[in-house]
C-alpha cells in the first residue's frame, strides 16, 4: 500500500486535494441538475474519503512532529502562508471528517427534499473548511478555515431546520462568533509578541509570554474552542442547533464540529499557554467545567422529551470527558480525550442518523411518540441499541476506551475531579437506557408505529460502517492509539518542560 | 479709542447675533443679522482688513442676505409672527449646553494674546501693513489669490458652478 | 517625472484627474441640458460619467506610475496616498453611477445634472485626498458636500428625498462651521494652514499650544460629522434612508471614504506630534460609534437605514485605525476603505433592485424568500453582507483584520476587543438580512411586487465586484501591497523627526 | 508450536486479532514460570470464542427471523410472543447452535481441567493482541488459565450447557428463539473473558459485557414495559457498582502502573501497607462493584426485578454465574482483601447483612421467583460472608454449590411456570403463574419436578449430605473460626456475624420449605379450567434438572473439611476428596491465607460458645432440617387462597417484610425522583433561565440600547443639532480641561 | 485685541450654535449657520493680524463658500417648502428612529 502511495507521490498532493476538491465538487454540484445533485455531492465526497484514506498508511507517527508538510506563502506582507501539515492528532480529525461527511451525505439523500443544490454544495462547502481546520498549520489559514465553517453550517440550520431553525441558526452563529473573534485579538497579540512577522504554528511556540499574559490569552482561547467544545455553561447553543438542525447537519455538528474546540485545545491551547495550563487555578477551572459537563449534560439529557436534543446534551457530556481528558496533562488522559473524540464522532453521529431516519419515518422527535420500535424494526433497533450502547461506553466498544483512559489519565493526577466524573458512566446509562426503551422497547401501542419501515439497503449501508467501526475501535485500538501516541507526547513534554518567561513583555506601547 | 469702538462694534454684533435668535419674524431676524455683519465688519476695519469689510457689506450683508429676504418672501413667510423659538425645557438645556460649550471655548481663548498665536504679532502686522502700502488694498489679497492659493481660488469657482447647478436642479418646480 | 510646482503648469499636472473629472462634469451636464429632457432615458450620460471617470483612472494611473513631486510640502499633494484614495474615489463613483442607470431612468430624474454633480462631487473627494492645506481641504470638503446635499434631494418628486436634503444641509453646514473654527485656530496656532508647515511647527515646538486644544477638537468633530462618528451621527440615518438609493451609496462609500482620508492626513501627518492629546479623544469617539452604530442597527426594520447604522459602524472600526496611528493601521484604513467602498455599492445595488430601482421594498419583510426567487442577487447579497459583517473568505475580513493587526500593534487592546465584539453584534443584523432572503418563505402577497428586472450591467458591475470581494478575500496580497505601498513616505514628511513612525 | 497452538491461532486470526503468544505473567513469576511452560492448555481461546460464534450466527438468525415477524407486525398483526412458527432457520439452527457451542465449550473446559497439572503454581497466559496500550499503561487481550478460573469457567459452561438445553424446551414456542440463544451465548461469552481475563481491565469487560446480557435478557420481552423497566434498573445499578470497580482500578494503577493481575499481586504485599488507605479504598471500591454485581445491600434491588426475563435466564444469569461473578472478583482479589482488614470486616458485614434481609424478605414472598431471586440475594451473602472472613475457599465452594442447586430451583420453577401458564391460558379470568398462592398440590402433576426441588431445597437448607450443606456449613464455621483467632481487632463483630448466619441459614431452610409446600404439596388452588392443563415439562427439560440434582446431592463432596472427613459428615471417612477444592485453589488462596494468619493469628478451633467443627455441624444441620420439618407443618396447615382473593399480609412487620423493606420506595424517594427532580431542575431553571436567559439577556440587552439609543433620532434637526453640540461640548471639554 | 476678538468670535459662534438647537424654522436656522460662519471670518480676520494675509484670503473663501451654500440651501427649502408648505424642521420627522 505504501509503495503504491509513493509511486503515485500521494504526499506531495493530498493534503491539498482534501481541501480543495470538496470545492470542485460544490462547483460541480452548482451546475449540475437537482436531481442528480446528490449523487454528484456523494460521489465527490466519497473521493475524498477514499482519497483521505490512503493517510492510514502514508502516515507514520514519527518524533510526533508534523508530516507531509508543505508552505507556500500567501500574505506575504503579515507572513501568512498557506501551510498544511498533518500529525497524530489531525489525522484522525481529518479521517474522522472525511468519513462522517461521506456519511452525511449519503444518509440526507431522503431526508433532503427541497432545493438540494443548495443543500449538497453547502454540506461540501462545511467539508471543506473543516478539513482546512485540521490541516492548517498557519494560525492565521487555521482561523480562516475555523470561522468558514459557521456560514455553510448557518445555512444549513437556517434553510432546512425545523420550527425554530432560525434561533438555532443565529444562537449557533453568534455564540461561535463571539469567541472566535476574542480568540482572534489573542492571535494578534501572540503574533506581536512573538517577534516574527509569522503566523506559522512553530513561531507562535515561541513567542515568549509572562504568566500573567498566558493566563489573559488562554481565557481568549478557552473561551473560543469552549465554546465550540462546548464546555458546561457555554453549552446552551448546541442542543438548539441539533434539534433544529436537519440530519446531516446534526451529523456533521456532532462529529466534527464539536470536534474543533478540543481539537484546538490540544493543538493550540496547551502547547502556546504551557504555563497558564499548568497552572493549578486554570486547571481546577477546567476540570470543574469538565465534570460540570458530565454530569450536568448527563441530568439535563435524561428529561429531555426530544430524542435529538437529549442526544445533543449527550455530546456535551461526553465532551466533558474530553476536557478532562485534555486538563489531567496526563499521557492517558489526552490518548483518551483523542479517542472519546473519535468515538463520539462516530457513535453521535450515527445516533442522528438513527433519529434522523426516526425523523423521516414517523415526522416527530419527541419520544413519547414512539416505543415498542424494535417490534417494527428489528434491524433498526439492532443498530439502536449497540450505538447506544457504544455512546455510553460498553466494554468492547469504542465508547470505553476513550473514556477509560481519559479517566485513567484524570486520575492520575487528579483523583477527586476522575471520581466525580467516573459518576458519569452511571449518568449515561440514566439517559441512554430510558431512551431506548422508550423508543424501542415497550408496548408498540402507536397504531402509526406500526408501519414503521425497517432500515433501507442504503441505511444499512450508511450505518453499517459505523457500527463495525465502533466495535473495531473499542476491541483494537491500538492501530489508533500508536498512531496518535507520539504527537500527544509531544504536547504534553511542551506543556512540562516550559516555564513561562519573567518580564513585562507586552506592555501596552501607546495606550499606557 | 480703537478699544471703545471694538466694544461698541461687539455689543452691536452681540446684540444682533442674539436677535438673529429670538427674532420674532423672519425678516427680524435678517436684520438682525445685517447689523452684526455690518459691525463685524467694522470690526474688520480696526484689523486694518479694509476690502474684506467692503466685501463683508457688499456681498454678505448685501447679496447673500438679499438672497435670504428674497426666499422669505418667496415662500411667503414674512408675515409668520408666530413664535418659533422653541423655550421652556428645550431652551434650557440648550442655553446649558451652549453656555458649557462657551466655557470650554473661553477657557480656550483666555490664554491667547502674547503666546496664544505662532510668531510675532507686531511683525505680521506690520509685514501686512507693508504689503497693503505696496499693492494697495486689492492687491494685497489679489496676489497670494492667483499665485498661492490659485488651486483654491479655482476650487471655489468649481464650487459655485456645483452650487449654481445643484440650486437649479433643486429648485425647479416639479412635473 | 518630478513636479516642483514652480511652474503652474505643473499644478495643471498634478491636478489632472480633478481637472479632467471637472471637466467632464461640466461637459456631461451640457451635453444633458442641450438636450432638454426632463428623466427618462439618460442612460448615455451614465455612460459618458463613466468614461470621464476612465480617462481621470488613466490620469490617476500615469500619476500613480512614477510622478513624484519636490519637497513633498506643497498645497497639492502628488502621494500614492492620494493616488490609492483617488482610485477609491473613482471606484466609488463608478460603481455608483452603474447602479444609478436603471434607478435614474426609472425615476426620471435629471441624468444631466445628477451625473454631472456625482463627478463634481468626485472632483471634491479628490482635493480632499489631495490637499496638504486645510483651507483646500475645507473647500474641497465643501465642493463635495453640496454635491451631495443636491444629490440627497434630488428626487423632487418625494419628500423622503427633500427631507434627507434639508437635514443633511442643515446639519452639514453647521458641522462645517466646526471645522471652519477648528481650522481658524489651528491656523492661529501654527501660524499656517498648510499641513507639512504645522507638522514642523509641532514638531518644532513652536506651535502656540493654547489654540491648538479646541482648535484640534473643532476640527475632528469636523470630520467626525462627515464619518458619521457618533455622536456626530445624527444625521445618516436619515439621511441615508431618504436619500434616493444610488446616492446613499455613494455617500455610504466615497463620502466617508474622502472624509477618512483627509482625516488621517491631517491627524497622522499633521497632528502626528500631538498625539498624546487627541488620541483619547478618538478613542472614546471610536469606541462608542462602534458600540452605538451596531447596536441601534439591530433594531432597524428598514434594510436601507440598518445598512445606514452600519456604515457608521464601520466609520467606529475605521476610527480605530487612527487611534492606532500606526502605518499599518493607515495602510489598513486606505484597504477598508477600498473594500468598504465595493462592498457598499454593492450591497445597495442589490437593494436597489429589490426595490425594483424604486425605493419601495426596502423593508426587511421584503427580503423574505428573496434569495430562492432571485438566487443570483441572493447569492450576491449575501457575499457583500458577509463581506461587511467582517467573515474570513471575503475582503472584508482581511480589512478588517488589517485594521486590527494596526490596533494590536499600537496595543490598542481594550479598543480591539470592542471592535471583535461589536462585530459580533453586527452579524445579527447583517444575518438577519440573510435569514429573510434565504429561511423565510415569500408571503402569499408577494405576487404583486412581480419580476425584478435588473439591466445585464448592473449584474455585470455586481458580479464583478462580489468576484472583487471574494479575490481580495483569498487572494488579498497585491491589494494589501497597494495600500501599504501608498502609506509609505506619507508620514515621514517632517524629515528626520521621527515621532510619526507608531511603536 | 503444537499443531494444536497453530489451529487456535488460525481461530483467533479468523476473529482479526494477533496470534497469541505465551507470556511470563508478570514480573515475580520468577522460576515458577517453567511450570506454566510445561502445561499447554488446549485452546483456551476457542473456549471462550465458541460462545461468541453461537452468539454471531445466532444473531444473523434473530435478525433474519425478526424480519419477518416485524412484516407481520406492520401487517397489522397483534404480536404474540408464543406465536413463532417452528421454522428450521429460527428454531432447528438456533437450537443446534445455541447449545452446541456450548457443549463444545464445556468439553474444551473440562479437556483442560484435566490436562491442568495440580502443582501449577503461577497462572498461564494466553496474549491475543495489545488492547490499550499508551506510553504509561499496556492492557493486553489476554487470558488467564489456573485453578480459580478454571473451576468457574467449569461451572459457567457446565450449568450453562444444562440451562441451554433446558431453554430449547422451555423457549420452544417464543418467537425470538433465535434472539434468545444469541444473547444466553453473548452472556456465556462475555461470562468468560470475565473469569477467565488475566487483568482487571479484561474482568471488566465480561464484567460489562454480562451486565448488557442481564439487560438484555431481562428485557427480553421488552413490549412489556414491566420487564424493560426491570432490565434498565439492572443496568443502571450495576453501573453504580461498576463505577467502583473503575475507581479501584484507576487506585491500582496508580500505584501498580498496571491492571494485570500477575505483578499487582505479586507486588501487593511489598508495596502496600496491611490495613493501609489504599489498599483499603481499592478494595472497598471493588466491593462497590461486587455488591452492584452480586446484589448486595443496598445495590441489591435490580436481582428481584430481574426475575421479570426467562426463568432459564435468571437460573443462569441471576443465580448460577453472573451474580456470582462479584465472589469471584473478591476471591480473585484475596490478597488485596487480605491486606485490609477493615474492608473484609465491611465486606463480612454486608454479606451477612444481604443474606439476612434477603431470607426475611423471602419468607413473605408469593411470586415463586422472587422467593428465589431472594433466596440468591441471601446466599450471596453467605457467599460475602465467607470472601469477608477471608475463607475464600469456601465462598467459591459455595458458589459452585450454590450454582447446581439454585440453579435447578430456578430451572424447576421455570418448568412450574412453563406448566402453569398453559393452565394460565385456559384459566377463567387473569392468573399470574408464578403466584404461589395460585399453585398448590403440583407435585401430583409434576412428580420428576418436585422431587428435584426438594432435592434442591434440602441442599440450599444445609442438609447433611446434600451439597449445600458443606459449602454453608464451611462458611459458618470459618466465621466462627476467625471470630475466635489470636489477634483479630474485629473478633466481637464476627461472632455476631456468626449468630447472624447461623440464623439465616435456618431462615432458608424455612422459606424454601415454604415454597415447596405452597408450590407442591396441599390442595390445587390453580382453578378448574387451568388444572388440566397443568403437565409436566418434556424431557429437554426434565433431563437437565435431574443432572442439575445430582450435582446437588454430591456436588458438596468436594471439599469435606480434613476435620469432618472422619465424623458422620465425611461418612466417617468414606467420602474420597477431603477439602480437594481447598487444595485446587491453594495456588490462588495461598498467599492470602497467609497474610490474614500473619494479621489475626491462627484460627480458633471452637466457636465462641464452645464446640468443635463436627459438633457444630452436627447442630446446625440437625437444626436446619427441624426448620424443615416444622415449616412443613406449619406452612401445610396455613389456609392459603387464590392471589386474586388474598387480601395480601397483615401486620406492620409482615407488610413491611411483604413489601421488601421498603427499599424500592426509598430508593424511589431518596434517589430516583430527587434525581429526576434535579435534572429537571437544571434542565427548567439552570439551562433555560439562567445560562440561556443570560444569552438572550445579552441579545434583548443589546436591542433594548439599540432601541433606547434610537429614540434620540426623532428626526428633527434641532434634536439633531443638540446631540451634535453636545458632542462637541465633550470633546471641546476634553481637549480644552483635560490637557 | 486678539483674545477680545476671539472671545467676540467665539460668542457669535456659541449664539448661532444656539440658534440651530431652538429654531424650527429652517431658514432661521441656516442664517444662524451663517452667522457662525460669519464668527469664524471674524476670527480668520484677527489671527492675520498675526500670522499674514492668508487669513483675510481664507475669509474671503468662507464667503463664497458661504454664498454657494446659500444658493443651494435656500433652493432645498424651496424644494421641501413645495411638499410640506412649510419651513418648520419640526414638521420634516418622516424619517427617523
Amino acid at each position: 500500500m505504501t509503495n503504491l502511495l509513493t509511486s503515485l507521490l500521494y504526499e506531495d498532493w493530498v493534503l491539498h486535494a482534501l481541501i480543495w476538491l470538496p470545492a470542485a465538487g460544490l462547483t460541480h454540484v452548482l451546475v449540475s441538475s437537482a436531481d442528480r445533485a446528490r449523487h454528484i455531492a456523494f460521489a465527490w465526497s466519497a473521493l475524498v474519503f477514499v482519497l483521505s484514506l490512503g493517510l492510514w498508511w502514508s502516515f507514520s507517527p514519527g518524533d510526533g512532529g508534523f508530516a507531509l508538510e508543505s508552505s507556500t506563502p500567501w500574505i506575504e506582507s503579515w507572513g501568512v502562508s498557506y501551510a498544511l501539515g498533518i500529525d497524530g492528532i489531525s489525522i484522525f480529525m481529518v479521517l474522522l471528517t472525511t468519513f462522517t461527511s461521506a456519511i452525511a451525505i449519503l444518509g440526507s439523500f431522503e431526508y433532503i427534499k427541497t432545493r438540494r443544490k443548495a443543500f449538497y454544495a453547502l454540506m461540501l462547502l462545511l467539508q471543506m473548511g473543516v478539513v482546512g481546520v485540521f490541516l492548517a498549520t498557519d494560525i492565521f489559514l487555521f482561523y480562516v478555515f475555523f470561522e468558514l465553517t459557521l456560514v455553510p453550517m448557518y445555512f444549513i440550520v437556517g434553510i432546512w431546520g425545523g420550527e425554530r431553525r432560525i434561533y438555532a441558526a443565529v444562537k449557533f452563529f453568534l455564540y461561535t462568533a463571539v469567541g472566535s473573534l476574542l480568540m482572534l485579538v489573542a492571535i494578534l497579540y501572540i503574533y506581536f509578541s512573538s517577534g516574527v512577522d509569522s503566523f506559522a504554528y512553530e513561531a507562535f511556540l515561541n513567542a515568549e509570554l509572562t504568566l500573567r499574559e498566558q493566563i489573559w490569552l488562554f481565557a481568549a482561547f478557552a473561551l473560543a474552542f469552549g465554546i465550540k467544545v462546548p464546555v458546561f455553561p457555554l453549552h446552551t447553543w448546541l442542543p438548539d442547533a441539533h434539534v433544529e438542525a436537519p440530519t446531516p447537519g446534526s451529523v456533521v455538528l456532532a462529529a466534527v464540529l464539536l470536534k474543533m474546540g478540543t481539537y484546538g485545545f490540544m493543538r493550540f491551547l496547551l502547547p502556546f499557554f504551557p504555563g497558564a495550563v499548568q497552572h493549578p487555578t486554570v486547571v481546577m477551572v477546567m476540570l470543574i467545567l469538565g465534570v460540570a459537563g458530565i454530569v450536568y449534560a448527563a441530568w439535563v439529557a435524561a428529561v429531555q422529551p426530544d430524542a435529538k436534543k437529549l442526544v445533543a446534551y449527550t455530546s456535551v457530556a461526553h465532551m466533558g470527558f474530553v476536557v478532562i481528558g485534555i486538563f489531567a496533562l496526563t499521557l492517558n488522559g489526552l490518548q483518551g480525550g483523542m479517542v472519546v473524540m473519535i468515538s463520539h464522532g462516530i457513535s453521535t453521529g450515527a445516533l442522528f442518523l438513527l433519529l434522523g431516519m426516526m425523523y423521516e419515518r414517523r415526522h416527530t422527535r419527541l419520544i413519547e411518540d414512539f416505543g415498542g420500535i424494535g417490534r417494527a424494526a428489528p434491524l433498526f433497533a439492532t443498530a439502536f441499541v449497540i450505538t447506544a450502547l457504544a455512546s455510553i461506553g460498553l466494554p468492547g466498544t469504542s465508547g470505553f476506551v476513550g473514556e477509560f483512559l481519559a479517566l485513567l489519565g484524570t486520575f492520575e493526577t487528579h483523583p477527586v475531579t476522575a471520581i466525580v466524573a467516573a459518576t458519569g458512566v452511571v449518568f449515561a446509562a440514566y439517559y441512554m437506557l430510558p431512551m431506548v426503551q422508550r423508543v424501542l422497547f415497550n408496548k408498540l401501542d402507536k397504531p402509526e408505529n406500526r408501519t414503521f419501515p425497517d432500515l433501507s439497503r442504503r441505511e444499512m449501508v450508511i450505518l453499517g460502517p459505523l457500527v463495525a467501526l465502533m466495535i473495531w475501535i473499542g476491541v483494537h485500538p491500538a492501530p489508533f492509539l500508536e498512531r496518535m501516541e507520539p504527537s500527544v507526547q509531544v504536547v504534553l513534554e511542551r506543556v512540562e518542560g516550559a516555564r513561562p518567561v519573567p518580564g513585562t513583555a507586552g506592555t501596552p506601547a501607546r495606550e499606557d | 479709542m480703537t478699544e471703545i469702538v471694538f466694544v461698541l462694534f461687539a455689543v452691536v454684533a452681540v446684540g444682533g447675533a442674539i436677535g438673529v435668535v429670538v427674532g420674532r419674524s423672519p425678516v427680524a431676524s435678517l436684520l438682525s443679522m445685517i447689523a452684526t455683519l455690518a459691525s463685524v465688519a467694522g470690526i474688520y476695519v480696526l484689523f486694518e482688513a479694509h476690502f474684506l469689510a467692503a466685501i463683508q457689506v457688499l456681498v454678505y450683508a448685501g447679496a447673500i442676505m438679499v438672497l435670504f429676504l428674497f426666499v422669505i418672501m418667496l415662500l411667503n413667510l414674512g408675515h409668520d409672527y408666530r413664535a418659533d423659538v422653541k423655550y421652556g425645557l428645550w431652551y434650557l438645556l440648550s442655553l446649558v449646553v451652549v453656555g458649557l460649550t462657551a466655557g470650554a471655548l473661553l477657557q480656550g481663548f483666555m490664554g491667547t494674546g502674547a503666546t496664544g498665536v505662532r510668531g510675532d504679532g507686531a511683525a505680521a502686522a506690520a509685514a501686512i501693513d507693508a504689503v497693503v502700502a505696496e499693492k494697495g488694498v486689492v492687491g494685497a489679497i489679489a496676489d497670494p489669490l492667483f499665485t498661492d492659493y490659485v488651486v483654491a481660488f479655482e476650487l471655489t469657482g468649481l464650487l459655485l458652478l456645483v452650487a449654481i447647478v445643484a440650486a437649479v436642479v433643486l429648485a425647479k418646480p416639479r412635473t | 517625472m518630478v513636479l516642483d510646482y514652480t511652474s503652474s503648469f505643473h499644478y495643471v499636472l498634478a491636478l489632472l484627474p480633478e481637472l479632467v473629472l471637472s471637466a467632464w462634469g461640466m461637459g456631461v451636464l451640457l451635453v444633458g441640458v442641450s438636450r432638454e429632457q426632463e428623466g427618462g432615458g439618460g442612460q448615455e450620460l451614465g455612460w459618458l460619467a463613466l468614461a470621464g471617470l476612465a480617462i481621470a483612472a488613466v490620469a490617476n494611473g500615469w500619476l500613480y506610475s512614477g510622478v513624484t513631486e519636490e519637497g513633498a510640502t506643497a498645497m497639492i499633494a502628488v502621494d500614492r496616498f492620494r493616488l490609492f484614495a483617488n482610485w477609491v474615489f473613482i471606484i466609488g463613483a463608478a460603481l455608483s453611477i452603474v447602479i444609478s442607470l436603471p434607478y435614474v431612468a426609472r425615476q426620471r430624474l435629471q441624468a444631466g445634472e445628477y451625473y454631472s454633480l456625482i463627478l463634481f462631487a468626485a472632483v471634491g473627494m479628490m482635493f480632499m485626498a489631495s490637499a496638504r492645506d486645510l483651507m483646500v481641504i475645507f473647500l474641497g470638503l465643501e465642493l463635495m458636500s453640496i454635491g451631495v446635499y443636491a444629490l440627497a434631494g434630488f428626487n423632487r418628486r418625494d419628500r423622503r428625498s427633500a427631507e434627507a436634503g434639508l437635514k443633511y444641509f442643515l446639519l452639514g453646514a453647521f458641522a462645517s462651521a466646526f471645522l471652519l473654527f477648528g481650522i481658524a485656530l489651528i491656523y492661529g496656532a501654527a501660524g499656517s494652514s498648510n499641513i507639512h508647515a504645522i507638522a514642523v511647527a509641532v514638531q518644532d515646538g513652536t506651535i502656540a499650544t493654547a489654540l491648538m486644544g479646541p482648535g484640534v477638537a473643532l476640527l475632528a468633530i469636523g470630520f467626525a460629522f462627515k464619518v458619521s462618528a457618533v455622536p456626530f451621527h445624527m444625521w445618516t440615518p436619515d439621511v441615508y434612508e431618504g436619500a434616493p438609493t444610488p446616492v446613499t451609496a455613494f455617500m455610504a462609500a466615497s463620502v466617508k471614504t474622502a472624509a477618512f482620508v483627509a482625516f488621517l492626513r491631517v491627524f497622522l501627518v499633521g497632528l502626528d506630534g500631538l498625539y498624546a492629546q487627541w488620541w483619547s479623544i478618538l478613542w472614546w469617539i471610536a469606541a462608542i460609534t462602534m458600540v452605538a452604530g451596531n447596536v441601534v442597527a439591530l433594531v432597524q426594520s428598514s434594510v436601507k437605514r440598518m445598512l445606514a447604522y452600519s456604515s457608521i459602524a464601520h466609520g467606529g472600526y475605521l476610527l480605530v485605525a487612527l487611534v492606532a496611528a500606526n502605518d499599518t493601521a493607515a495602510a489598513g484604513l486606505l484597504f477598508y476603505l477600498l473594500v468598504y467602498t465595493v462592498m457598499t455599492v454593492g450591497v445597495f445595488g442589490v437593494v436597489i433592485a429589490v426595490g425594483n430601482q424604486t425605493e419601495e421594498n426596502s423593508r426587511i419583510e421584503d427580503y423574505a424568500g428573496f434569495g430562492w426567487r432571485q438566487p443570483v442577487l441572493g447569492v450576491l447579497m449575501t457575499v457583500f453582507l458577509l463581506s461587511l459583517a467582517g467573515f474570513p473568505g471575503t475582503a472584508g475580513f482581511i480589512a478588517k483584520y488589517h485594521l486590527l493587526l494596526g490596533a494590536a500593534q499600537s496595543s490598542l487592546w481594550v479598543l480591539s476587543v470592542i471592535l471583535v465584539l461589536t462585530t459580533v453584534v453586527s452579524y445579527w443584523y447583517y444575518l438577519r438580512v440573510a435569514w429573510y432572503m434565504w429561511m423565510k418563505e415569500a408571503p402569499e402577497t408577494a405576487g404583486a411586487g412581480g419580476r425584478i428586472t435588473t439591466p445585464f450591467a448592473t449584474r455585470v458591475v455586481l458580479v464583478v465586484s462580489v468576484a472583487v470581494i471574494l479575490l481580495a478575500g483569498v487572494f488579498p496580497g497585491a491589494a494589501l501591497d497597494l495600500a501599504a505601498g501608498s502609506i509609505d513616505g506619507l508620514r515621514d514628511l517632517v524629515a528626520g523627526s521621527g515621532v510619526a513612525a507608531g511603536p | 508450536m503444537t499443531g494444536v497452538g497453530t489451529a487456535e491461532s488460525a481461530m483467533t486470526a479468523l476473529a482479526g486479532v494477533l496470534s497469541p503468544s505465551p507470556s511470563a505473567p508478570g514480573s515475580a513469576s520468577g522460576v515458577a514460570a517453567q511450570a506454566a511452560e510445561q502445561w499447554e492448555p488446549l485452546l483456551p481461546g476457542l473456549i471462550v470464542l465458541l460462545p461468541l460464534l453461537g452468539f454471531v450466527l445466532n444473531g444473523i438468525l434473530a435478525l433474519w427471523a425478526a424480519g419477518h415477524s416485524s412484516a407481520a407486525v406492520r401487517a397489522g398483526e397483534e404480536w404474540n410472543p408464543f406465536a413463532g412458527p417452528s421454522r428450521p432457520r429460527t428454531h432447528t439452527l438456533p437450537t443446534l447452535i445455541g447449545p452446541g457451542v456450548m457443549l463444545l465449550a464445556f468439553i474444551l473446559a473440562l479437556v483442560n481441567f484435566a490436562g491442568m497439572p495440580a502443582d501449577l503454581h503461577d497462572p498461564v497466559i494466553r496474549t491475543y493482541w495489545s488492547w490499550i496500550a499508551t506510553d504509561t499503561i499496556s492492557v493486553d487481550a489476554a487470558l488467564q488459565l489456573d485453578q480459580l478460573s478454571m473451576v468457574m469457567m467449569l461451572v459457567v459452561t457446565g450449568v450453562g450447557f444444562l440451562i441451554h438445553v433446558f431453554s430449547v424446551g422451555y423457549m420452544k414456542d417464543d418467537q425470538g428463539y433465535p434472539r434468545y440463544f444469541a444473547y444466553l451465548n453473548l452472556f456465556v461469552f462475555f461470562m468468560l473473558v470475565l473469569v477467565l481475563g488475566s487483568g482487571y481491565a479484561t474482568m471488566f469487560v465480561g464484567w460489562e459485557g454480562v451486565g448488557l446480557c442481564s439487560y438484555l435478557l431481562i428485557g427480553y420481552w421488552f413490549s412489556d414495559r414491566d420487564k424493560s423497566d426491570a432490565g434498565k434498573k439492572a443496568f443502571i445499578v450495576n453501573r453504580i457498582g461498576d463505577v467502583g470497580f473503575l475507581l479501584a482500578m484507576f487506585l491500582l494503577f496508580n500505584n501498580f502502573g498496571t491492571l494485570d493481575f500477575g505483578p499487582i499481586f505479586a507486588g501487593a504485599e511489598g508495596q502496600l501497607a496491611v490495613g493501609g488507605t489504599t489498599v483499603t479504598a481499592v478494595t472497598l471500591l471493588l466491593m462497590l462493584g461486587a455488591a452492584g454485581k452480586s446484589a448486595q445491600v443496598p445495590l441489591h434491588v435490580w436481582l428481584p426485578d430481574a426475575m421479570a426475563g426467562p426463568t432459564p435466564v435468571s437460573a443462569l444469569i441471576h443465580a448460577a454465574t453472573m451474580v456470582t461473578a462479584g465472589v469471584y472478583m473478591v476471591a480473585r482479589s484475596s490478597v488485596l482483601y487480605a491486606l485490609a482488614p477493615t474492608s473484609q470486616a465491611v465486606v463480612a458485614g454486608i454479606g451477612v447483612l444481604t443474606a439476612l434481609v434477603a431470607a426475611t424478605i423471602a419468607m413473605q414472598q408469593y411470586d415463586i421467583k422472587k422467593v428465589l431471586a431472594y433466596s440468591t440475594v441471601s446466599q450471596l451473602g453467605f457467599m460475602f460472608l465467607a470472601a469477608g472472613v477471608g475463607a475464600f475457599t469456601a465462598a467459591i465452594f459455595h458458589l459452585v454449590t450454590h450454582a447446581f442447586f439454585k440453579a435447578l430451583l430456578f430451572l424447576g420453577a421455570g418448568a412450574v411456570i412453563h406448566s402453569m401458564h398453559h393452565a394460565a391460558h385456559h384459566a377463567d379470568g387473569h392468573l399470574d403463574e408464578q403466584d404461589m398462592r395460585n399453585m398448590g398440590g403440583l407435585g401430583k402433576f409434576m412428580p420428576v419436578t418436585c422431587v428435584v426441588m426438594w432435592i434442591a431445597t434440602l441442599a440450599i437448607a444445609g442438609i447433611w449430605p446434600f451439597a449445600g450443606f458443606f459449602s454453608k456449613d464451611e462458611i459458618i464455621w470459618y466465621t466462627a473460626a476467625w471470630a475466635g483467632a489470636g489477634s483479630n481487632p474485629f473478633g466481637t463483630l464476627y461472632t455476631v456475624y456468626w449468630a447472624v448466619a447461623l440464623a439465616t441459614a435456618l431462615m432458608t431452610a424455612f422459606y424454601m420449605t415454604r415454597l415447596m409446600v405452597m408450590t407442591f404439596h396441599g390442595a390445587n388452588r390453580t382453578g378448574a379450567a387451568g388444572r388440566s392443563h397443568i403437565h409436566e415439562a418434556p424431557r429437554v427439560m426434565t433431563v437437565p434438572l435431574i443432572v442439575l440434582a445430582l450435582l446437588s446431592v454430591f456436588g458438596g463432596w468436594i471439599n469435606v473439611p480434613d476435620a469432618l472427613q472422619e465424623s458422620f459428615a465425611g461418612l466417617f471417612g468414606v467420602l474420597p476428596m477431603s477439602e480437594w477444592l481447598h487444595h485446587w485453589l491453594e495456588p490462588v488462596t495461598h498467599a492470602a491465607a497467609q497474610i490474614q494468619i500473619a494479621g489475626f493469628g491462627e484460627p480458633a478451633h471452637a466457636a465462641p460458645p464452645g464446640g468443635g467443627e463436627v459438633a457444630w455441624a452436627m447442630i446446625s444441620t440437625l437444626a436446619a432440617a427441624v426448620t424443615v420439618a416444622v415449616a412443613y407443618r406449619v406452612v401445610g396447615t396455613n389456609k392459603y387462597v387464590p392471589a386474586a382473593r388474598d387480601p395480601g399480609p397483615a401486620g406492620v412487620l409482615r407488610r413491611a417484610v411483604y413489601n421488601k423493606w421498603y427499599f424500592d420506595e426509598v430508593y424511589d424517594s431518596l434517589v430516583v425522583r430527587p434525581l429526576l427532580a434535579a435534572s429537571r431542575w437544571c434542565w427548567k431553571v439552570i439551562d433555560t433561565v439562567v445560562i440561556d436567559g443570560f444569552v438572550n439577556l445579552t441579545g434583548s440587552f443589546a436591542r433594548l440600547s439599540g432601541w433606547t439609543m434610537s429614540l434620540f433620532q426623532t428626526g428633527q434637526v434641532n434634536m439633531y443639532a443638540f446631540v451634535l453640540t453636545l458632542g462637541v461640548l465633550c470633546v471641546l471639554g476634553a481637549a480644552v480641561f483635560l490637557q | 485685541m486678539l483674545t477680545q476678538a476671539l472671545l467676540l468670535s467665539g460668542a457669535l459662534f456659541v449664539i448661532g450654535t444656539l440658534g440651530v438647537m431652538v429654531r424650527r424654522n429652517a431658514i432661521i436656522i441656516f442664517l444662524c449657520i451663517e452667522l457662525q460662519l460669519n464668527a469664524v471670518n471674524l476670527a480668520f480676520v484677527a489671527l492675520s493680524r498675526y500670522t499674514g494675509i492668508e487669513g483675510q484670503l481664507f475669509v474671503f473663501f468662507v464667503m463664497t463658500v458661504a454664498a454657494a451654500e446659500a444658493a443651494v440651501g435656500l433652493a432645498i427649502i424651496i424644494s421641501i417648502f413645495r411638499h410640506h408648505e412649510t419651513v418648520n424642521v419640526d414638521k420634516f420627522n418622516f424619517l427617523k428612529w
